[in-house]
């Protein structure tokens, strides 16, 4: 594992002549960037170093991205405080004001959740603001773009929402890092918690996001409710963005499916879920059973969006702000005391993101990725809400505990939509690395 | 095959390619819009080098005969021949590429080009015939017909609007611009729409003069006018439209005293 | 049977948001000339009439409820509605129950406002603009006015409840012979219904009175209507408001179906052009026929027997619909020549 | 006069050349000096350029050329994967293809004028979107988008997975981890990455120059200005539309292509309608029809896009702490209405503000200022300003 470290952009391709060529005419500004640094990409000089946070700003995503730059801000603030929130309950007490003994600053872009723009934008405070990571975004598609991007440019990238396998699986790679769970674990974790509450032998009917977010959860789904005899009738692809999913919903009526499944996210899950719901589905009985709903990733803040159409509907989160150990309690308490409503899973993941981050350079006692990286990969800590985790060193994922939810029948406030039915071990949603395939790679540190 | 050849070879129908010295061909042509007949069994031929007028009151038919001779109508029967070749069917793009030119009756320059881009678009067109794409051509270059669109302007008098945005001309002086388009191309068949109305008188003279001298050159031309001090300043042979037929044919001198013209004209207008 | 049976009701519903939509965009062109590419943000305000109307009905103050409490475990501040203590719990229950189609009203008094105050503040400069030039202007303005609304609503989609009485699934099938899976939404009949009152009333209101006439002569030649010295600019922003209002209200009564955010606007933008050229520029028929054409057309491509055989159709129906049309009938289905061809 | 033309051409375009090479030290006061952004600058430079061909020269409005920017990203994304990581021969197979495209979608479009045309492109456009964002999966990577990779060692992982670089491999390059895209050894990203696009931004520039003088470009000319008359002149217009069509639709592939070298991703959201609306946008920001004010129109839009998302609220803070507390707070509360989460905001207002102030764009309000300065200079002997009567 050691040698595929401290290997530079520098010694990309050598071809004859070219090479020659490249060597003369190499221009000053191109080794600028780092040549007077400690040997990585944009090492901090004076008294402070800078994050950068990504995240969707205009588009669909904002009130997340809005979310995940609150946590941040409180993030970069207890940091530099050295306590404060999850900071206090964090298993590693390292992080005492700053981080190696530099305040943190940080500059802010938007991802648009357009790969070109999220790019663009991480660049952006790569080149012109000397950021010495990236993190943040909301979607898989954005944060596979991002992290290449980082891989190149030679600094860390710490996944905010992000759910696809891929993200650590076949298009993992050294320079990032995952605390968000994936489809893989949703499905480990809701496979059994169905069949609990709706028994064997049901029939299935898919309905999923066409792009490649929308087939891994598909995927998952089936692959984790077939050993109860679930069988799945049709699973039909939806345009992202549709609107209106009627047309997608009356088949299911004739299909003598008893089952929804909504491979949705974001906007589309909010749409299909509450006309699914005007459609009479959940009045039905098909084949002498209830008809169910089921919707594999929730999001709270879209959850508020479906109103009263989430009730009793069972699904998967990152993390839940009822949850009562210390770490979240902490969390909340900070949050809410800052902004006045409670923090959702995404400002959950992008906090943890980057207290993790900040606590592997105090450790590593440098910014230098492969050596921040290193301090991260198996890294074992708990108190930050979902209870002992671990970074695996084999894709950069985190492994802990998963939460099955299901919408709250009985709500006591506009943020109580989701209520824990229950927290799945770490040990049943864990799989060998190898599975998703993918390769690290070697660390760039610029 | 192409429409023309599809009319041309119609069974049944031959056409005669005219009389002797014919240059402009126009065999039984029928045009009707919604059952009203703007053209019936409308026979002409036009010989070279003359200048041929055709009058006729308004609604008579002679803009559709003129739209249909430049492939902008298509006729319900008949056919136009122009020097043994048959028109009807053809593009106008290639109607022009024979030799066959129009002044538009209500000006259709190109608003947006100073005048001299105005006549040397259709000096190019004429060179270069089809499609050419050679950006190295540059087109402040083209001294040779840059120079003789200059001398055509100064001949239809709008040497001191040379620069000017053709947007901003007077309608007199855009039917000035019109001829002058047209006869940059020296066409061997002109077809003008009312060449001089909406010119002051003093204008109209010029024009005249103008196409007087044109014709010393030999180019065969159709004129539709109204003002009959044009006509009869001009035309060699008159053909007179109503109704959609042609009524009368002849040297100006018969038409003027032809009854059934008078009697179409009653009312109309003034001979 | 009962699969194509839902297809057509599913189409007849996206049809009659289509053309309600697309009937105030080709009004437009067709009258006053302007490309008006803020007409989807029109449709997203009206949308968000709905959802403001529904914040006024709920309009509270707080009072501290010391047996409660809230997530960080301070005693909880209720929320009392101003409407309950004044009218009683169920007078109140009643209008936010009745919120939506409430909102129509003040959706049609808003967004006559708003058509005004835009064709007299902006539109009326642009009549004889280039094309270009309108696109601009109108989408800057879309962007503003969506960028407003995100401000103050947030970007996350507001769902609206349909009345109680009719938030159910009609059973469809038992009326028309079919089996007991023949089930409708009451909204989505409802909004079927709504639709083709509208379409008929503006209509009816062109064709039966002298505005009208006045309008259906501008829109064949405008020219013409100018020279006979109708004091036609003033016909031009009751037209512009009409189509304000047609799009509003479409979009208030679409709440319940399509929770709205500030982007919805923009999603149907396109789509709503697509709807006017097919139906031919300018062509109120067309309009009205290209938006249930399409939306049957769409529904029945999203159907999996369909996508089977042509993997994606369903992505790119209307588009090679549109395709389709444009080559086999030059100006669209009902459109007329000359009309924003240059 | 025709000296006068060509002397005034070649200051334009040295003057240009000087300001696109210049370009890192002039924008460094406004913070637009790194490479990310120059990058950008000059491929949407080109881009806008091409689209003006079209729309500026001949009236005809695209609403799909984003698709020509998707094609060509996707060819040269396959060309490193498949050939080599020298961007050379990518830039090449992409305009190709995207000439090739831009020929049939042309082909079929230019059979309508006007807005339906318009339509027609954006049909065409939305339908690749949509497949390459779902169906076409395979080829596109779909929402992931298409990405270099390591070489591929296990036959049976998907071409989307692993590359092959037959040429590198054949040179024996040896590769570590995912490599960089180059042109014979210089790297692509980074200041050398913009220099290579400035290059060819200038010499995309220069031939925009020829051809807009040339005849060709005068037939273009008259096509917008009046096609029925030049039917009767002569000249058949489909071939003069089709091949404006054809080079602006390469001059977006090339663009596309060099988003994909200096940044080797391929996503499929470059071929959106709003990706098309963006260079309509950029074009009549800078002046329709002018050589220069597309690639202004670009380099504002992406600024603001870059730098004006990018101003958050302690950023805004700072710049108004000179200010009292209460009215620091009150200004920052106003200016995040315009900047940071509401860039999108100035953006609108920038529209409304030059279409309705300035019709011919920015070009326009330089032309409006350069003529204040000839009068005060006491050349205003002639009203060279005086507005065109209306017809």
């Amino acid at each position: 594992m050691s040698e595929r470290k401290d290997i530079t952009r520098r010694r990309v391709i050598k071809s004859g002549a070219a090479a020659a060529a490249a060597a003369g005419a190499t221009p000053y500004f191109y080794t600028r960037a780092f040549a007077d640094g400690h040997g990585y990409m944009n090492a901090p000089k004076g008294d402070s170093v800078t994050f950068g946070f990504n995240v969707p700003q205009t588009g669909a995503y904002a009130d997340e991205g809005a979310d995940e730059l609150r946590a941040y801000e409180m993030a970069v603030e207890h940091i530099n405080a050295g306590g404060g929130g999850m900071l206090d309950t964090f298993s590693s007490k390292e992080l005492k004001g700053g981080v190696n003994g530099k305040t943190v600053k940080f500059v802010t872009g938007d991802t648009q959740t357009k790969s070109d723009a999220a790019r663009a934008s991480a660049k952006r405070m790569i080149e012109n603001d000397g950021a010495i990571m990236i993190t943040g975004g909301s979607s898989s598609g954005v944060a596979i773009a991002v992290q290449g991007l980082c891989q190149e440019a030679g600094v860390i990238f710490m996944a905010g929402l992000t759910h696809s396998n891929d993200t650590t699986g076949k298009d993992k790679r050294a320079n990032g890092f995952r605390h968000f769970f994936n489809t893989e674990m949703t499905g480990a974790a809701l496979g059994p918690v169905l069949n609990n509450n709706y028994g064997k032998d049901r029939k299935v009917y898919h309905l999923t996001a066409d792009y490649t977010w929308g087939y891994s959860q598909e995927g998952s789904m089936i692959k984790y409710t077939q050993p109860y005899g679930w069988e799945t009738v049709a699973a039909v692809k939806t345009p992202v963005g549709a609107g209106d999913f009627s047309q997608f919903i009356t088949p299911v009526l004739s299909s003598g499916a008893d089952t929804l499944i909504l491979n949705h996210y974001g906007k589309d899950m909010v749409n299909s879920l509450t006309q699914a719901v005007q459609f009479g589905l959940r009045d039905k009985q098909v084949n002498g059973k209830d008809f169910t709903i089921v919707v594999p990733l929730y999001s709270r803040l879209m959850a508020q969006g479906a109103g009263e159409n989430v009730k009793g509907i069972f699904g998967s989160t990152n993390w839940h702000w009822s949850l009562q150990d210390d770490g979240s309690k902490a969390f909340v308490k900070a949050f809410g005391t800052k902004y006045g409503f409670p923090p959702s899973q995404a400002a959950h993941t992008t906090y943890c993101q980057a207290l993790l981050y900040a606590d592997a350079c105090q450790r590593a006692g440098t910014f230098k990725p492969s050596e921040v990286g290193a301090a991260l990969e198996g890294f074992k800590f708990d108190g930050l809400g979902n209870g002992p985790t671990e970074y695996r060193a084999d894709d950069h994922q985190c492994f802990k505990d998963v939460l099955v939810v299901k919408g709250k029948e009985n709500p006591s406030s506009k943020f109580d939509v989701l209520e824990v039915v229950e927290v799945t071990p770490r040990a049943k949603v864990e799989y060998a690395a190898s599975l998703l395939g993918g390769e690290l790679g070697p660390y760039n540190n610029g | 095959m192409s429409v023309a050849e599809d009319i041309a070879n119609e069974p049944g129908r031959s056409f005669e390619r005219g009389v002797a010295n014919s240059v402009l061909h126009i065999d039984d042509v029928h045009k009707s819009f919604a059952g009203l007949h703007a053209l019936s069994d409308v026979d002409l031929d036009v010989r070279q080098g003359e200048t041929h007028a055709i009058i006729g009151p308004n609604g008579a038919g002679k803009s559709t005969l003129l739209n249909v001779c430049v492939g902008r109508l298509k006729p319900d029967r008949g056919a136009v021949v122009f020097d043994g070749t048959v028109l009807t069917g053809k593009q106008p793009h290639e109607i022009n590429q024979l030799g066959v030119a129009r002044v538009f009756q209500t000006p259709e320059v190109f608003p947006d080009l100073t005048v001299l881009e105005n006549v040397m678009v259709p000096a190019l067109s004429k060179r270069d015939g089809h499609f050419r794409l050679n950006p190295f051509k540059s087109f402040a270059r083209e001294n040779h017909i840059r120079d003789e669109a200059v001398s055509v302007i100064e001949s239809v008098g709008l040497k001191a609007q040379l620069s000017d945005m053709a947007a901003a001309m007077s309608r007199g002086d855009k039917r000035r611009l019109e001829l002058a388009m047209g006869l940059i191309q020296h066409p061997r068949l002109l077809l003008l729409d009312e060449p001089t109305a909406g010119m002051a008188r003093h204008d109209t003279n010029a024009t005249i003069e103008l196409l007087k001298q044109i014709k010393q050159g030999g180019m065969t031309k159709v004129i539709i006018e109204h003002d009959m001090h044009v006509v009869f300043s001009l035309a060699d042979r008159i053909s007179v439209l109503a109704g959609g037929r042609i009524i009368a044919q002849g040297k100006p001198d018969e038409i003027k005293n032809n009854p059934k013209v008078r009697e179409a004209y009653l009312g109309e207008e003034q001979v | 049977m009962d699969a194509i049976f839902l297809q057509v009701l599913n189409g007849l519903d996206k049809g009659g948001a289509y053309a309600l939509i697309a009937l105030g965009l080709t009004l437009v062109f067709g009258t006053l000339g302007v490309v008006n590419f803020a007409h989807g943000a029109l449709f997203m305000l009206g949308a968000f009439c709905a959802v403001a109307l529904e914040r006024m009905l709920s309009v509270s103050y707080e009072r501290i409820n010391p047996d409660k409490q809230d997530f960080l475990g301070n005693p909880l501040k209720e929320q009392i509605s101003y409407l309950v203590d004044w009218l009683g719990a169920d007078t109140a229950a009643f209008l936010q129950d009745y919120s939506v189609p409430l909102s129509i009203l003040f959706a049609a008094i808003f967004m006559a406002i708003v058509g005004i105050v835009m064709e007299r503040g902006l539109i009326k400069h642009f009549y004889k603009r280039p094309h270009a030039d309108q696109i601009l202007v109108t989408f800057g303005l879309a962007i503003v006015v969506q960028e407003l609304v995100r401000h103050y609503f947030g970007a996350n989609p507001i769902p609206q409840a349909a009345p109680d009485i009719v938030s159910g699934a009609a059973n469809v099938g038992a009326w028309v012979g079919l089996g007991d899976n023949v089930i409708y939404p009451w909204w989505r009949l409802v909004y079927f219904l709504f639709s083709a009152a509208i379409i008929f009333g503006v209509f009816a209101f062109l064709q039966f009175t002298t505005f009208g006439m006045v309008v259906r002569a501008g829109m064949q030649d405008r020219e013409t209507v100018g020279l006979l010295g109708i004091n036609i600019e003033q016909k031009f922003t009751v037209v512009f408001g009409l189509a304000a209002v047609v799009a509003g209200v479409a979009g208030a009564m679409y709440t319940p179906v399509l929770p709205p955010d500030y982007h919805m606007g923009m999603d149907f933008l396109v789509l709503s052009f697509v709807v006017v050229v097919v139906g031919g520029m300018g062509s109120l028929g067309g309009a009205v026929l290209a938006g249930f054409l399409l939306g049957i057309l769409q529904s029945f491509a999203s159907m999996q027997a369909v996508q089977e055989l042509i993997p994606g159709i369903s992505q790119i129906i209307i588009y090679l619909v549109a395709v389709i049309v444009l080559l086999t009938l030059p100006r669209g289905l009902m459109g007329r020549k000359g009309v924003m061809e240059d | 006069m025709e000296k006068n033309t060509a002397l005034k051409d070649t200051i334009l375009f040295v003057g240009f050349a000087a300001v696109v090479l210049c370009l890192p030290i002039i924008l460094e006061p406004i913070g637009a000096n790194y490479p990310d952004l120059l990058q950008k600058i000059a491929i949407f430079g080109i881009f806008a350029i091409g689209f003006n061909i079209l729309f500026g020269l001949t009236g005809y409005l695209s609403f799909g050329h984003a698709a020509f920017i998707g094609v060509g990203s996707y060819m040269t994304l396959w060309s490193f994967k498949l050939l080599t990581m020298n961007v050379v021969p990518a830039i090449i197979f992409s305009v190709m293809l995207a000439g090739v495209f831009a020929y049939l979608i042309g082909y079929v479009s230019l059979r309508r004028s006007g807005i339906y045309f318009s339509i027609l492109t954006l049909a065409f456009a939305q339908m690749c979107y949509s497949l390459a964002y779902s169906v076409l999966t395979p080829i596109t990577n779909g929402e992931t988008g298409l990405q270099t990779r390591a070489i591929r060692t296990n036959p049976e992982t998907s071409l989307l997975d692993a590359d092959l670089r037959v040429i590198d491999q054949a040179f024996g390059v040896q590769e570590v981890g995912v490599p960089t895209t180059n042109f014979f050894g210089m790297a692509m990203s980074g200041y050398t990455g913009f220099y290579f696009c400035a290059v060819l931004l200038i010499i995309c520039f220069f031939i925009a120059q020829r051809l807009t003088r040339s005849n060709f470009g005068m037939m273009l000319k008259a096509i917008k200005s009046n096609q029925n008359r030049l039917n009767y002149t002569g000249i058949h217009t489909r071939p003069y539309l089709i091949a404006a069509f054809v080079i602006s639709g390469m001059y977006a592939g090339l663009a596309g292509s060099l988003m994909a070298a200096t940044d080797p991703i391929a996503g499929a959201e470059r071929m959106q309608w709003t990706a098309s609306g963006e260079v309509v946008l950029m074009t009549i920001l800078g002046g329709v029809g002018t050589l220069v004010g597309p690639v202004l129109g670009a380099g504002l839009i992406k600024y603001a896009e870059q730098k004006v998302s990018s101003w958050n609220e302690g950023i805004l803070e700072n710049f108004f702490s000179f200010l009292p507390e209460t009215l620091q707070h009150l200004m920052t509360n106003i200016g995040s209405l315009f900047v940071g989460e509401g860039w999108h905001t100035t953006l609108g207002l920038m529209f409304m503000i030059i279409v309705i102030f300035l019709p011919g764009g920015i070009m326009e309000g330089i032309q409006r200022i350069a003529n204040i300065f000839k009068r005060k200079s006491g050349d205003n002997s002639k009203g060279a300003s005086a507005p065109q009567p209306a017809e």
